[in-house]
């Protein structure tokens, strides 16, 4: 009974929210074009559906390649900046410059550096700049976050600043680093639609141009069902690491 | 001459730890340190490690690198790696190979009675396991000096004298000075060449008793008039030390 | 690279152009689409690839940037401005005599003329910022004040009445009206003595002196299909257009085509004469007092080095 | 000396980044309009400062509004979450969506819901959703952070779910939340920018109004200066919160 | 009857942790639990408290929520609060107010000996004087069921045989049932009416010594011969438990 309860509870919220939503857009008479109800949205997403999920799909690969991308690259540099605290100082600020650079500035630059021909790595390289820095906080974070204890045994035994990396710091990080991967995930999926937004051209494929396509035409209710199925995918990537995290956290406590 | 303090002071913001506390540790000595608790013997290992400074007074320690062990008070285990692992790593440190490291962690734990145990990580230990796993991994290199902060602490008084006869064997092999903190008096008498007793914090020194008797004992050392007359001095000073001033 | 595009092997002795529009394909840029379907383009030793423009593509900085061959330029205000970043591109052609823009109120509302919209909130986009927008404060004293954000959704100027909303003609008033069942007040501020050109070629000067011809070629057949577009058979185009836009909708095609003529946007003016893509000194001249006015650009700035006539009949 | 090169060190790995490209620029012959070199982006630094500064300070009091909203919003929401895991099983999800929403996709609903009159509400509503998630997922990670022994003694005494949430839960939570905040506030940063680049008005011009205005006037020396001094308010709103979080972190051990 | 065990057993995933072992405790009775490092003594305390489920096996429990008291073998204390405040913790967590339960804490903590340091957070303790505040915490009530895991452990002689009379002070006022996990068979045999002798793990009960003596015991019961044959008793069913099966 709980267990059951605990899978259909957010069906059951969505449900209630749904209803009255539909209920509101009802009785107060909202134009379609303000605020389509749930079961406008549901209807297009029915006659829609294969055209968005092959932009869902094409949106996806884009965000999943920044995420790997932006985890390997915020890893490799909270590595280089942990093995020396003056590093750190130099490399953090530059860091916070490139998270609050808006994606809108320097993606005219991107699209040129990355070919016109090849926007999927401009869309690739922008949505790394917007998912990179959530894993690099973290890394740098967690790196600090060892057992101050074990760090003085780490002195003791005489241990290499690059062991003291890889064999307690990095270790010690695991906890904030599936934090970090958390939070960038949901950025990695909106960085790519954004990127799509302003440096796709109209060969994009993606769901950022259903969803602008859409708004410009007002057909709110196709772009609604657009912004759902992002959010699906969304909710799907992030309850696989959140799994990913209970077990991750699961295997670092050791119980 | 292995470590010497000479009249340290440790201080806290609102609090003097230590002090003034001078000790002075020969080469293949072994020193039990008793005192109240909160007196400043587990600070005054930390400076005997070198891993802190005092606030005022000097320390001289001649081990380099990697040639201290320490067993802190709590275990101190990374939860992230299995009791082997943990045993390990003053191994792996030291760039030891890995099935070398791995075998000497095996022996090492099998001494200290866990067997069975190596794959466990430190959350499925008991109290007691986990103290043996950082007494392990204390124990798997071959330090000049051996810092012990109640290893025996969280252990049945089985388990605890033959520990206390391994180490003195261990001893008996490679003569590392061991400094190791007890509150147990009879094994600070039974296992030192030399107990000193501390005061009440900030902890002072009280009192040394040393004990002629060859190292490692004789058995049956635990049942001489000599044993029982040193246990009751020792026991002497800490009374003492432990009365207000 | 950009040399490296220039350099590239002619295809079947054809001149690669890549050819950079400002908006997804729509029938404002029938004429190019035509060219391209009837293969004018081809028969004028071209060999052109359509790059569809968006929202965020900024045709100037791929022609600075040498990613593409030859863009339009939305507004004049875009080659005044690359004339002060000293960007070397000019504009050759003006296909649209008069710029579409329109300003929509809603009706009822006691607006009247543009004047009237004075105080009241104007939703713009952001090229119109920097364009328009600096000939409407000059000629109404409109105030910065009054500028909200135009994403290409009407919901917001649908949902306030006292708003005002740049547009096209040949678009927004009909999707509104779809939309909304309601006809908006339509000001053309070209009927209201904004005197801008509207869909330029524009060139860079690299490509003007190494194959004039091409450019030259480029602008014929654009003008020939543009003509052919509105007053022969749209249809390749069209069939073009919506396959490069596949939200793009038949009636709307049409319906903007027939405001393009009556409008006489194309044709009108100076084209009436002197033929489609047509610009003049005059005009221009006419174009940056008005734009320098409000001290948007120094007075000093050299208009002449923003456009040439050398590819115009 | 070390305190020195310490303080020093960001600014020299900064000056040298920035010759590097001076020379780059000046090598290559690369036009001011595509990359400017780093000393026209200080002249025009120089030339703008008074407008850029009333502009930086116009975002940045939108942004702080936003964050200080977000905090509260996300905490709140993570404390009535953290009271009954079904009610988390049914928010998360929502966060999730709420995350991906693009802001340009929900703009003109909010813009429609705050009124054309109010831009700043939109402004600051639009950042908020920007901000939101790094916050409450932190919270939410946080909260189940506790010392399983402690959970243990809670329940020994027959702690309430409010107790264990106040008294256990939330203090456990605190080096997640300010790690979370930390990421947030680059993201209420971007997010004010990004959501004036959608819902702006004149009215109050922020740094998006330099930002655009320079980028489509080709003024490329203009728009890097902006961006620099977004930039150089991230870094400092992010020095701010990690001083912060060291004291934080501090008192939170206990030493 | 205030707890029992009947044939429980805790089994984890490679490891059987404890039992079959059975237990019944009292209202009003001490009972020592002694037995080797790893047997399972914590986790029969947290089955006694109610904290973990057996395997197999039965636990009946009549105290209600907040009647049973727990001193973990860790000091388990919240590193974000003084030493004060972690020990008002149950009472805070009973709706107590603020100045009374700050008032009983301090008097818990001077009662462990830790006057002074009620500001302290658990970072600025020794090991022995977190294990005391630990302690404190679990007298600041008054439960029916008082379970002790190695309270003394890291205490010195002096302060842990004031402690042990002083809990014997505090069961002479309310009589809760008390279990104490000790490795020390003097204090298990001085303070408990019944000492329960574990095996090594997983634990089987080896034998119980029962003790005659009134609680709280008189002046120099530990030089009485009863007493010291006790501890004989305890000893040799210890060595016994511990020798392999
Ligand atoms: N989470 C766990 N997973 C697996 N095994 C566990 C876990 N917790 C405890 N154990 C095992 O259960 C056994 C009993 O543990 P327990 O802590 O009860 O021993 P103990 O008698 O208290 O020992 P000590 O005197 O050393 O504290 C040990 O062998 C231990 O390894
Ligand atoms: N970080 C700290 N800040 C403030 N005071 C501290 C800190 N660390 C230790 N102290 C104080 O220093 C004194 C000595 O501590 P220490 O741990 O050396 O005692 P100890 O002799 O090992 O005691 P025990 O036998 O209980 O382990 C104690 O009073 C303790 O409160
Ligand atoms: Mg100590
Ligand atoms: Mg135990």
């Amino acid at each position: 009974m709980t267990r059951l309860t605990r899978a259909l509870a957010p069906f059951v919220l969505i449900a209630v929210l749904l209803a009255g939503w539909e209920i509101a857009c009802r009785a107060l008479s909202v134009p379609l074009y303000f605020l389509p109800p749930p079961l406008a949205i549901a209807q297009a997403l029915a006659a829609d559906w294969k055209p968005l999920l092959l932009s869902a799909w094409n949106t996806l690969s884009m965000a999943l390649i920044a995420l790997v991308v932006a985890s390997v690259l915020a890893q490799a540099l909270a590595l280089a900046v942990g093995l020396s605290p003056i590093m750190e100082r130099a490399v953090r600020p530059l860091a916070v410059v490139l998270q609050v650079t808006p994606v809108v500035a320097i993606a005219p630059l991107v699209v040129i550096w990355a070919g016109l021909d090849h926007a999927g790595r401009a869309i690739v390289a922008l949505a790394v700049v917007v998912a990179f820095f959530p894993i690099f906080s973290g890394a740098v974070t967690g790196l600090k976050a060892a057992d101050p204890d074990l760090e003085l045994l780490f002195d003791l035994y005489g241990a290499s600043r690059l062991q003291r990396l890889t064999r307690l710091r990095l270790p010690s990080a695991v906890p904030y680093l599936l934090e970090g991967h958390k939070v960038a995930a949901g950025l990695a999926l909106i960085g790519a639609v954004v990127a799509e937004f302003v440096a796709g051209s109209g060969e994009a494929q993606g769901l950022a141009w259903r969803i602008l396509e859409s708004s410009h035409r007002m057909q709110t209710a196709e772009m609604f069902a657009a912004v759902l199925v992002l959010g699906a995918m969304g909710a799907a990537l992030h309850a696989i690491l959140e799994a990913a995290e209970r077990a991750g956290l699961a295997w670092w406590r050791g119980r | 001459m292995i470590a010497a303090l000479s009249e340290v002071e440790v201080d806290y913001p609102r609090r003097r730890a230590l002090g003034p506390f001078s000790l002075e540790i020969g080469a293949g000595e072994i020193v039990a340190l008793v005192g109240p608790s909160g007196c400043g013997k587990s600070t005054a290992m930390r400076l005997l490690a070198g891993l802190e400074a005092p606030s005022r007074g000097r320390v001289a320690r001649t081990p380099g690198r990697g040639e201290t062990a320490v067993v802190f008070q709590a275990p101190t285990l990374a939860p992230w790696l299995s009791a082997r692992a943990n045993a390990a790593l003053p191994l792996a440190l030291a760039g030891v190979g890995r099935t070398e490291a791995a075998a000497r962690a095996d022996a090492a734990l099998a001494r200290v009675g866990l067997k069975g145990a190596e794959a466990a990580r430190p959350a499925q230990l008991s109290g007691g396991m986990a103290m043996r796993v950082s007494l392990a991994r204390a124990l798997v290199t071959d330090p000049k000096l051996l810092l012990l902060d109640e290893p025996f602490a969280a252990l049945d008084e089985i388990t605890r004298r033959a520990l206390a006869d391994d180490v003195l064997a261990l001893w008996a092999q490679a003569r590392p000075a061991i400094v190791f903190v007890t509150h147990n008096v009879e094994e600070a008498v039974y296992m030192a060449s030399r107990v000193v007793v501390m005061t009440k914090g900030p902890g002072r020194t009280a009192g040394e008793v040393a004990t002629e008797a060859a190292l490692p004992r004789a058995a049956g050392f635990r049942t001489t008039p000599a044993f029982r007359a040193q246990v009751e001095a020792v026991s002497a000073l800490l009374s003492q030390g432990m009365a207000p001033v | 690279s950009p040399a490296k595009q220039a350099e590239a092997p002619k295809a079947g002795g054809l001149t690669p152009i890549r050819f950079a529009t400002d908006w997804k394909a729509e029938a404002e840029q029938g004429g190019y689409y035509e060219a391209l379907a009837e293969g004018l383009y081809a028969r004028h030793g071209l060999d052109v690839k359509i790059v569809q423009g968006g929202p965020a593509v900024n045709v100037p900085q791929l022609l600075g940037a040498g990613s593409v061959d030859l863009g339009v330029g939305s507004n004049p205000f875009i080659v005044l401005n690359l004339v002060q970043a000293h960007v070397p591109v000019k504009a050759v052609a003006a296909e649209f005599q008069k710029d579409p823009q329109v300003l929509l109120a809603h009706p009822g509302t006691g607006v009247a003329a543009l004047a009237d919209l004075k105080g009241h909130p104007i939703l713009l986009d952001d090229a119109s910022i920097t364009g328009l927008w600096v000939w409407l404060k000059a000629k109404y004293g409109f105030t910065d004040g009054q500028v909200r954000k135009y994403d290409f959704n009407n919901g917001p100027f649908l949902a306030d009445k006292r708003a005002a909303q740049q547009g096209y003609v040949t678009s927004e008033p009909y999707t509104i009206e779809k939309q909304a069942h309601e006809k908006p007040v339509v000001f053309l501020l070209a009927d209201n003595g904004y005197p801008g050109y509207a869909s330029m070629i524009l060139a860079p000067d690299t490509l003007i002196a190494k194959d004039p011809a091409a450019v030259k070629a480029f602008v014929e057949a654009t003008a020939q299909g543009w003509r052919d577009y509105l007053y022969g058979d749209p249809r390749p185009a069209d069939a073009l257009i919506l396959k490069d836009n596949p939200e793009m909708t038949q009636d709307v095609l049409d319906q903007a085509r027939d405001k393009l003529k009556s409008y006489a946007i194309v044709d009108g003016g100076d084209a009436k004469a002197a033929g489609v893509g047509t610009m003049t000194d005059v005009r221009w001249n006419a174009i940056f007092d008005v734009a320098a006015s409000q001290g948007a650009y120094p007075k000093t700035l050299d208009v002449k080095q923003g456009y040439t006539l050398q590819f115009l009949k």
